[in-house]
């Protein structure tokens, strides 16, 4: 079978051998979590709870109208003690809900989750519902609204778990595939009986290969392809950015989504390996996205984990319990998600959030930082683009504050996959450049309008 | 061939900017952009051309017979003024939307020293009507080109970050300098 | 809680090991074949020449950077570069205090006062070169034979195969000139390097070498030289050269792997990259063939990368690319 | 209507009021403009031919059949009454454009001398061919026009052969040669033509000079 | 003389005629436009030299006129043109005579920094990236955007980190207050008395301020209860002078216990000036 | 008299019509391979710029704005044809070597700058002071960029061998792109003489 990839991206160092081989573990002593309001990309939500309040496990604890929005569940029982602002894992403050465990009350009425579902047997509004009530939103990066992505307005012919993982140091997918690869396959079904897709796909970098023949067992092993739907397990060369969406795309159908288009426009629907569990869960058990796998690791951690972890969680909870361990001498970078799309934070004391795939202590050889120079013009950015910009001229154009030339160029196109910065040999920040574009460019489209109206 | 060589030199080999440095002023002023530069040009290839067709038999058949040939500095540049003036007023009123492309460039070409100097030396160099022609349009799209170039150059400029003492205006002279070195290639060409 | 003061910074937060400066040392690595060829055939005169070059490249750039108060960037070791292809690409019996004055004006003229590294728009050392064929046209065009290591400083003077050319001469006799019996044993002799010309230029074999490593390691595209290349080929045919004599002999393999390729003045994209390439071969073969000088190679360069902004405009079809016509509303244009 | 004409009316008078005082500048300026091309043409027959006294045009008589090449002017000198040779205004492409040269053959065909009145190549290059300070054979002082001097029409007129070069200029080296050459050629039919032969003693004068 | 006399009747002719077709087509193909723009144009020397980077004297003066180009652009004319086509644009462009205050005292020594920023060094790429690169997340980023965007040398880096206004040179243009991400920059008139708080930390928390800056409103709302004006309201976690009643007694500067109360006339204009950053 | 003396001054520096204001760049280009073509060009445009600005001057009053361009046209044509004139009768050389760029005086941007920006508008006094100090700072660059270009690229000054024999003219000078070249150099030398010389006044004050 030939390795099927896209054109141009790059070879990060992998470093994911510290984590690939250690076992997913629970946390279950969890005294508090942060839960920050709003954790998808849509309308901010209102919150339903006052301090004081007792809150069960899996309770909604804020919500909103609206399509774009996603309720947000208690991951925790106990005591609501704060309402207030926090930073979140991206930097910002924004509203969140402290609650404190309360041990004592007894775990069967602390929980409150929904009722089972079968996918199979419900309408696809009642799944839909489902699957907005369990607040379940993209876990590999955006934080996009399933229950959106689920109801695309084009038909669907297939449904892609992206189970590529293309982030060095990240293993939470890898973990899950080998140790859940049933739920996975559930997911994927799922997943094409509410789409109605004809075909589902599992997309694994080469480095997972080992995967692969689990994925493959439990493929045949699973009542849904005995009932006739048609998922299979599809190889890719291990390149960043391959689990882009885009990429992803391309590789396995050959098509692109056209520019400033979605991944429905060429009939494709791509889920997260973690989103999948949820959704499984979701049905199964009712269960609400109260807890989410993420992989904790870097060259400042001594000992490195993957873990399921309830969502606001505090990373320093996790570094003081023990089930990571940090060396704080050497720490010198903590991002929240991966080395070439995370964010950098100024310090752990941040909660797990619906998105949050990993948490990368970097010690100082990992997160060194080389000065810009000036751009060469080697034009490796513009070989290594995963989505084929000009990323020299690009940042050309919006430094000469050219924003109209950066959109023809394409600035809005940019995935902001971060491979241009990571293969320039004069470390031009690229990527950063293109978000300040990008955010200049859209508060003047947006004046425009209102100009012409 | 001969046309051919007038032309080829004229847009080449002597090109009025780089070799000859006529019409520097709208050189340095008019090529803040690509668009910019080539509205500018073609106006100047415009009124060039017709500054040509107008002053070419005047001299010969006015000036001349009536041995007024010392009158040629004052009867030329009134007449390309008014020219230039005429053909303004004629495009705003007529033709606006070749005005707004090009017509706003009119007023700066009554003082564009190359218009001047194509119909002085059609005249000295003895040309044909013809030839004069054909000359005028050869110089003029040279000036088009050196226009362009500069721009081109220019607008990579922008975000380059050129010593302090010689932004604005000093290095364009310097990267017009370089174009002209660069064009040294043409020379010899056309012999 | 950590110890120090976190890193704050825009993702990504992982960078490539490869530098500028890596880069530019392989480019000296791989003209090392070239110019030791060179030096093996015009002595130690050849040498003096390169270090004088490359030293007053480096000088220049420094004090330059230091008098206007910018960072220093001898580090990326660009100057040598410059320096080194300047003194490739001259006369060996060039006056030191000439190439000298040359390597100052590339690095000060024709690069610096447009913003250093990545931001010139011409070609420094080719600058440099063309200045100095505008100031000294005698000395930049009087050759010598190859005399070996030994060499005398003040060697008879000759022509090279292009000049003969110029001359009016058959292909048959420029090969009886330098001591070939027929062409196909000259194109050998050019091919693996005893003529005259320039220090670095003699040994087509030496400097595929370090052009073909430098394409193998990716530091250079093939596509600008084989451009270059082909249609130097196409168009010396076209116009009545012999069209293997014509890309063996003079510069062009030379300029078409280590100068059309210099990365702040090529085009960025490959279309752009591969009509500049050929571009090249063109004016190449014109003004060898029409113009007044009996190589091209300096000023075709040269003029085509007047034409780089304009050949960036030809960039790839990005991902997705639809057409834009959907886009244009007629009330848009209404509104305007 | 009535403001455009005073519009014009204004106009006129200004304009003749600056011709009027041109044209006085003019008439004054005349003989001597007039005077300068003579002046200057005179001065270089009289530097070619020595001798010179009187000059007849005779332009029309003698022309260029070559098509890049034109005689401009073409004079018989005399001295002492009696023809000594004739000068033609030549102008052909160089390196730079248009070169004029005027060029005096004797009676006896040999070239009395070659002046360079225009130029336009480059300077220190082509433009060497009219600086008096260079010299194409430094142990001898010859100038690149000086060489032609005492040429015969037989002779070869070829540019690294018979006829130094300027260095790294073999382009306007070349060129200057063939408007001499030229010349050279009709003149001498020309002289055929209109039965003109050296005296024995004068043709061994001019040989000798 | 006939050459005078052919020159003069030759010369009545051609005037005459160009005269009166100038005028003639100048009539037929009258256009409308703008009044302003001729004005601006009648301001301007007319050399038609491009030197302003406009097509020409036209060109430039329909500019002018139509807001899209400053009124300092013309070589040819010099200041005096300038000056003549700025009164000319300022009668009715200039309204009132304001300058920008900035509405933070986070100097590098007061406020505490979130970590050690890299990376594009403006204000708005490190705000983008970082929330703000320090802890107060309306504080000033210190990288000077609204500097370079000062066309008027009114604004300067201080050594504190903080940019500083030079009222002298300030013309109110509002350009650093467009720039600025955090919004920080106010204009006032030349003229305001009164007080300001020059804070626009809007975190409710008290414990959050506290921690992170030591010149911050901690909304103890000590202004708001000792003005005897009953002039200061809180505005979105910001107390807020209304000036129309402010007296300035200077109270609520002398209560403020982070001092970020200030007097407009004394503290802020008056203040000297700090040393600026090589 | 204070006054005047600024107006004169202006030309020089301040508002040096090739270096600050950039107009009449051509001349200064073209015929500034040697001292003499630069100091008969400087004079040329200098006789004319004044009588054209005392003229105009004069008859200020007189001229009806509408045709004021063509009335200036005329009248600076009428002085470019005469100096064109009268170089040709009594300095046939340099008029040769300036060849067309004596008639272009006519439409030199400097010239109708000054006259639509100044003479059009002042009475005689100033009008000369301005006139004598434009054609001064014409003058003075026209010679600085011929001196320049003279000695590197031909070894001589005004015609006459300032250089050692040994000295091997860099020819790069006197051909166009080195004229481009030390112009640039000149305009650069010449922000940073004004910036010093305002910033010494700033201390002054
Ligand atoms: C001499 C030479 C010729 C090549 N010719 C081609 C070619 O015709 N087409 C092509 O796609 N790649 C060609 N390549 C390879 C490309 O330069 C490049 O390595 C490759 O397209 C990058 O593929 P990747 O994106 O998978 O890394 C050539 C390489 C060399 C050295
Ligand atoms: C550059 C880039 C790399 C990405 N890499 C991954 C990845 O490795 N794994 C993944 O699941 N999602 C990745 N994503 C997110 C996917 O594009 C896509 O949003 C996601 O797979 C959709 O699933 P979700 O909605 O369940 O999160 C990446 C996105 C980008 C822009
Ligand atoms: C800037 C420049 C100007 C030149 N000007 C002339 C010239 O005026 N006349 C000329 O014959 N050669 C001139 N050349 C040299 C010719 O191009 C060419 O090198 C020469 O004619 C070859 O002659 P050679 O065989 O004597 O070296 C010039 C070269 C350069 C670079
Ligand atoms: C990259 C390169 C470019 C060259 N360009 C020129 C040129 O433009 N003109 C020239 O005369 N020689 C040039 N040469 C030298 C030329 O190939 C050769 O030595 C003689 O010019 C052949 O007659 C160049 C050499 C190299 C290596
Ligand atoms: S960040 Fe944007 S420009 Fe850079 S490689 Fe990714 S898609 Fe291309
Ligand atoms: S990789 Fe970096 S140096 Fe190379 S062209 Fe891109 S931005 Fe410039
Ligand atoms: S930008 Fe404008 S408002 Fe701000 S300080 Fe400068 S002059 Fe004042
Ligand atoms: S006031 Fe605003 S723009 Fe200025 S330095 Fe501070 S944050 Fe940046
Ligand atoms: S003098 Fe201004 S364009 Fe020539």
């Amino acid at each position: 079978m030939a390795v099927k990839t896209f054109k141009g991206g790059a070879h990060p160092p992998e470093r994911k051998e510290r984590s690939s081989s250690i076992a997913t573990e629970r946390l279950l002593d969890v005294t508090q979590v942060v839960i920050p309001v709003n954790q998808h990309f849509g309308a901010p939500l209102q919150v339903l709870v006052k301090v004081g309040d007792q809150v069960k496990r899996g309770q909604k604890i804020a919500d909103a109208e609206g399509r774009m929005t996603v309720p947000v569940h208690a991951s925790i029982a106990g005591l609501v003690k704060k309402i207030e602002p926090r930073t979140q894992s991206n930097n910002t403050d924004g509203p969140c809900i402290v609650i404190e465990a309360s041990l004592e009350s007894n775990p069967e009425d602390s929980t409150e989750f929904l009722p089972p579902l079968d996918p199979f047997a419900c309408s696809k509004e009642e799944a839909l519902a489902r699957v907005r009530a369990a607040g379940i939103v993209g876990m590999g990066g955006a934080g996009f609204p399933t229950h959106v992505k689920l109801a695309p307005s084009k038909p669907i012919s297939v449904v892609i778990a992206n189970g590529a993982e293309c982030e060095p140091f990240l293993t939470i997918d890898e973990r899950t595939m080998v140790e859940r690869p049933e739920d996975v396959v559930e997911g994927v079904a799922i997943t094409m009986k509410i789409v109605n897709a004809p075909e589902g796909v599992i997309a694994v970098e080469e480095n997972k290969a080992h995967a692969v023949p689990l994925l493959e067992k439990a493929i045949a092993s699973s009542p849904r392809t005995r009932a006739g739907m048609k998922i299979r397990v599809e190889l890719l060369k291990t390149k960043y950015p391959q689990g882009g969406e885009k990429m992803l795309i391309t590789a396995i159908t050959g098509k692109e989504v056209p520019s400033g288009g979605l991944p429905m426009d060429v009939g494709c629907v791509v889920q997260n390996i973690g989103t999948l569990c949820a959704m499984v869960e979701a049905f199964r058990e009712g269960k609400p996205l109260i807890e989410r796998g993420l992989t904790v690791t870097g060259g400042a951690c001594k000992k490195p984990a993957n873990l399921i972890a309830p969502i606001g969680t505090l990373v320093a909870d996790i570094l003081t319990k023990g089930y990571a361990v940090a060396d704080d001498e050497a720490l010198r970078r903590v991002i929240y998600g991966g080395p070439m799309m995370g964010v950098a934070v100024p310090s752990y004391q941040i909660p797990v959030q619906k998105n949050t795939s990993g948490v990368l202590l970097m010690n100082e050889e990992e997160a060194k930082y080389y000065d810009e120079e000036t751009c060469i013009r080697c034009g490796r950015c513009m070989r290594a683009c995963s989505c084929r910009l000009s990323p020299a001229l690009l940042a050309a154009a919006v430094e000469a504050g050219d924003y109209k030339d950066a959109e023809k160029i394409g600035l809005l196109d940019c995935i902001e996959c971060g491979t241009c910065s990571f293969v320039c040999p004069a470390h031009r920040q690229l990527v950063q450049r293109f978000r300040v574009g990008k955010q200049i460019l859209r508060a003047m489209k947006q004046k425009e309008a209102q100009n012409a109206r | 061939m001969d046309l051919m060589k007038i032309f080829l030199v004229a847009l080449l080999v002597n090109n009025v900017v780089l070799m000859r440095f006529l019409a520097l002023c709208s050189y340095v002023g008019m090529t803040n952009d690509v668009g910019q530069s080539v509205g500018m040009g073609f106006a100047v290839t415009f009124v060039t051309v017709l500054a040509t067709a107008a002053t070419w038999p005047l001299y010969h058949f006015v000036l001349v017979p009536l041995q007024l040939q010392f009158l040629q500095i004052l009867v030329f540049i009134l007449v390309i003024a008014s020219l230039v003036q005429l053909v303004e007023f004629y495009l705003k009123k007529n033709i606006p939307g070749l005005y707004a492309a090009m017509g706003i460039y009119l007023p700066l070409i009554t003082t564009n020293c190359a218009i001047l100097a194509v119909t002085f030396e059609n005249i000295t160099y003895k040309y044909s009507f013809i030839q004069s022609i054909v000359y005028s349009v050869g110089v003029s799209l040279g000036y088009l080109l050196a226009m362009v170039l500069l721009a081109g150059i220019r607008d990579r400029m922008k975000t380059s970050p050129v010593p302090k003492f010689l932004q604005g205006t000093p290095i364009l002279f310097i990267a017009t300098a370089l174009i002209g070195m660069a064009f040294m290639g043409f020379s010899g060409l056309i012999k | 809680m950590p110890a120090k003061g976190m890193l704050l910074s825009s993702s990504p937060h992982s960078f490539t090991p490869v530098s500028t400066s890596k880069i530019m040392l392989t480019v000296v690595i791989a003209l090392v074949p070239a110019a030791g060829y060179g030096v093996y055939l015009y002595g130690l005169s050849a040498l003096a020449l390169i270090l004088v070059s490359v030293g007053s490249a480096v000088a220049a750039e420094f004090l330059f950077r230091k008098a206007i108060n910018a960072t220093a960037t001898v580090g990326d070791f660009s100057a040598i570069v410059t320096g080194l292809l300047l003194a490739l690409i001259l006369p060996p019996g060039t006056p030191l205090y000439m190439a000298a004055l040359g390597s100052v004006f590339a690095i000060i003229v024709g690069k610096e006062f447009f913003g250093g590294l990545g931001a010139n728009p011409f070609n420094p050392a080719l600058i440099g070169r063309a200045f100095l064929l505008m100031s000294f046209p005698a000395a930049i065009t009087t050759w010598t034979m190859p005399q070996g290591l030994a060499a005398a400083a003040d060697a008879a003077s000759t022509a090279t195969p292009l000049g003969l050319l110029k001359q009016g001469q058959a292909l048959g006799d420029i090969a009886a000139y330098f001591g070939s019996g027929s062409p196909g044993e000259f194109f050998r002799q050019l091919f693996l390097g005893y003529r005259s010309g320039c220090i670095g230029e003699s040994s087509i074999l030496l400097i595929l070498i370090g052009g073909l490593f430098l394409v193998a390691i990716g530091v250079v595209q093939w596509i600008v030289p084989a451009s270059v290349l082909a249609s130097t080929f196409l168009f010396s045919w076209a116009l009545g050269m012999d069209p293997l004599f014509s890309v063996l002999s003079g510069g062009i393999v030379f300029g078409a792997f280590f100068m059309a390729t210099d990365y702040s003045t090529r085009p960025l994209t490959p279309t752009g990259m591969a009509i500049f390439g050929f571009g090249i071969g063109l004016l190449t073969a014109v003004i060898r063939k029409f113009g007044g000088f009996p190589e091209g190679v300096t000023y075709a360069i040269l003029i085509m990368n007047i034409a780089t902004p304009f050949l960036n405009k030809m960039r790839v079809k990005k991902y997705g690319f639809v057409l834009p016509a959907k886009q244009v509303k007629p009330s848009k244009e209404a509104g305007k | 209507m009535k403001g455009i004409v005073r519009l014009g009316v204004v106009l006129a008078i200004f304009a003749a009021a600056a011709c009027a005082s041109l044209a006085v500048v003019y008439s004054i300026t005349k003989p001597r403009i007039e005077a300068q091309e003579q002046i200057a043409l005179t001065a270089s027959l009289k530097d070619v031919f020595l001798e010179a006294e009187e000059f007849e045009d005779v332009t029309e008589s003698l022309k260029s059949d070559n098509l890049d090449i034109a005689f401009t002017n073409a004079i018989l000198v005399k001295g002492g009454g009696a023809p000594i040779g004739v000068a033609v205004k030549a102008s052909g492409p160089s390196y730079g454009g248009k070169a004029v040269l005027l060029v005096g053959l004797a009676l006896n065909r040999s070239i009395a001398g070659v002046r360079i009145l225009e130029l336009n190549d480059t300077p220190g290059l082509g433009a060497n061919a009219k600086n008096p300070g260079y010299y194409v054979n430094k142990a001898e002082k010859t100038t690149f026009p000086g060489q032609f001097e005492g040429k015969y029409v037989t002779d070869g007129f070829v540019v690294k052969g018979d006829v130094a070069a300027i260095t790294a200029s073999t382009i306007t080296s070349v060129a200057l040669t063939k408007i001499v050459k030229t010349v050279v050629d009709k003149a001498a039919l020309w002289l055929e033509s209109a039965t003109l032969s050296p005296t024995p003693q004068e043709g061994a004068a001019a040989g000798g000079n | 003389m006939l050459t005078i006399i052919i020159t003069i009747v030759f010369s009545i002719i051609l005037a005459f005629v160009l005269g009166l077709a100038l005028g003639f087509f100048q009539k037929k193909f009258h256009v409308e436009r703008d009044p302003k723009i001729d004005e601006v144009r009648a301001a301007l020397p007319g050399a038609n030299c491009g030197g302003c980077g406009f097509p020409g004297c036209d060109g430039y003066a329909e500019a002018v006129a139509t807001g899209r180009a400053a009124t300092n652009k013309c070589t040819a004319g010099g200041a005096s043109t300038t000056e003549a086509v700025s009164k000319l644009m300022g009668v009715d462009a200039a309204g009132e005579d304001l300058v920008s205050v900035l509405l933070c005292q986070g100097t590098r020594e007061v406020a505490l920094s979130k970590g050690e920023y890299v990376g594009i060094q403006t204000c708005r790429a490190a705000k983008l990236s970082t929330g703000s690169v320090k802890a107060c997340t309306w504080g000033c980023q210190g990288l000077g955007d609204c500097v370079v965007v000062c066309k008027f040398d009114a604004l300067a880096m201080g050594e504190d980190g903080l940019p500083h206004v030079d009222f002298d040179n300030c013309t109110g243009c509002g350009m650093c207050a467009e720039e600025c991400p955090q919004r920080l920059f106010t204009m006032v008139p030349r003229d305001r008395k009164g007080s300001v708080v020059l804070c626009s930390n809007r975190n409710v928390l008290k414990a959050n301020v506290i921690k992170t800056c030591k010149v911050g409103c901690i909304k103890c709302e000590i202004c708001v209860k000792s003005c005897p004006e009953k002039c200061i309201s809180m505005v979105n976690g910001i107390p807020v002078t209304e000036y129309s009643k402010c007296t300035s007694c200077g109270v609520c500067v002398q209560k403020c216990p982070t001092k970020c109360y200030k007097m407009l006339e004394t503290d802020v204009m008056g203040k000297k000036k700090v040393p600026v950053m090589a | 008299m204070n006054k005047l003396w600024k107006t004169f001054k202006q030309g020089i520096i301040y508002e040096n019509p090739l270096l600050m204001l950039m107009i009449g760049l051509c001349s200064a280009l073209a015929v500034t391979s040697s001292v003499s073509n630069g100091i008969g060009m400087g004079l040329a445009m200098t006789f004319v710029l004044l009588f054209s600005e005392v003229v105009i001057s004069v008859f200020r009053k007189a001229i009806p704005s509408s045709v004021r361009i063509p009335i200036f046209i005329i009248i600076i044509a009428a002085f470019t044809t005469m100096v064109d004139l009268v170089m040709k009768a009594y300095f046939p050389d340099l008029s040769a070597s300036m060849g067309v760029f004596i008639p272009l005086i006519v439409v030199n941007c400097i010239i109708m700058g000054r006259v639509e920006a100044f003479s059009s508008k002042q009475p005689l006094l100033p009008v000369i002071f301005d006139s004598l100090g434009m054609g001064l700072g014409y003058t003075w660059v026209m010679v600085g960029i011929a001196a320049f270009r003279e000695v590197l690229g031909n070894g001589t000054f005004a015609g006459l061998p300032v250089m050692p024999a040994a000295y091997q003219p860099i020819l790069f000078f006197i051909l166009p792109p080195g004229g481009f070249l030390v112009f640039g150099l000149f305009i650069s030398f010449n922000i940073w003489l004004k910036d010093r010389m305002q910033k010494s006044m700033k201390e002054r004050a």
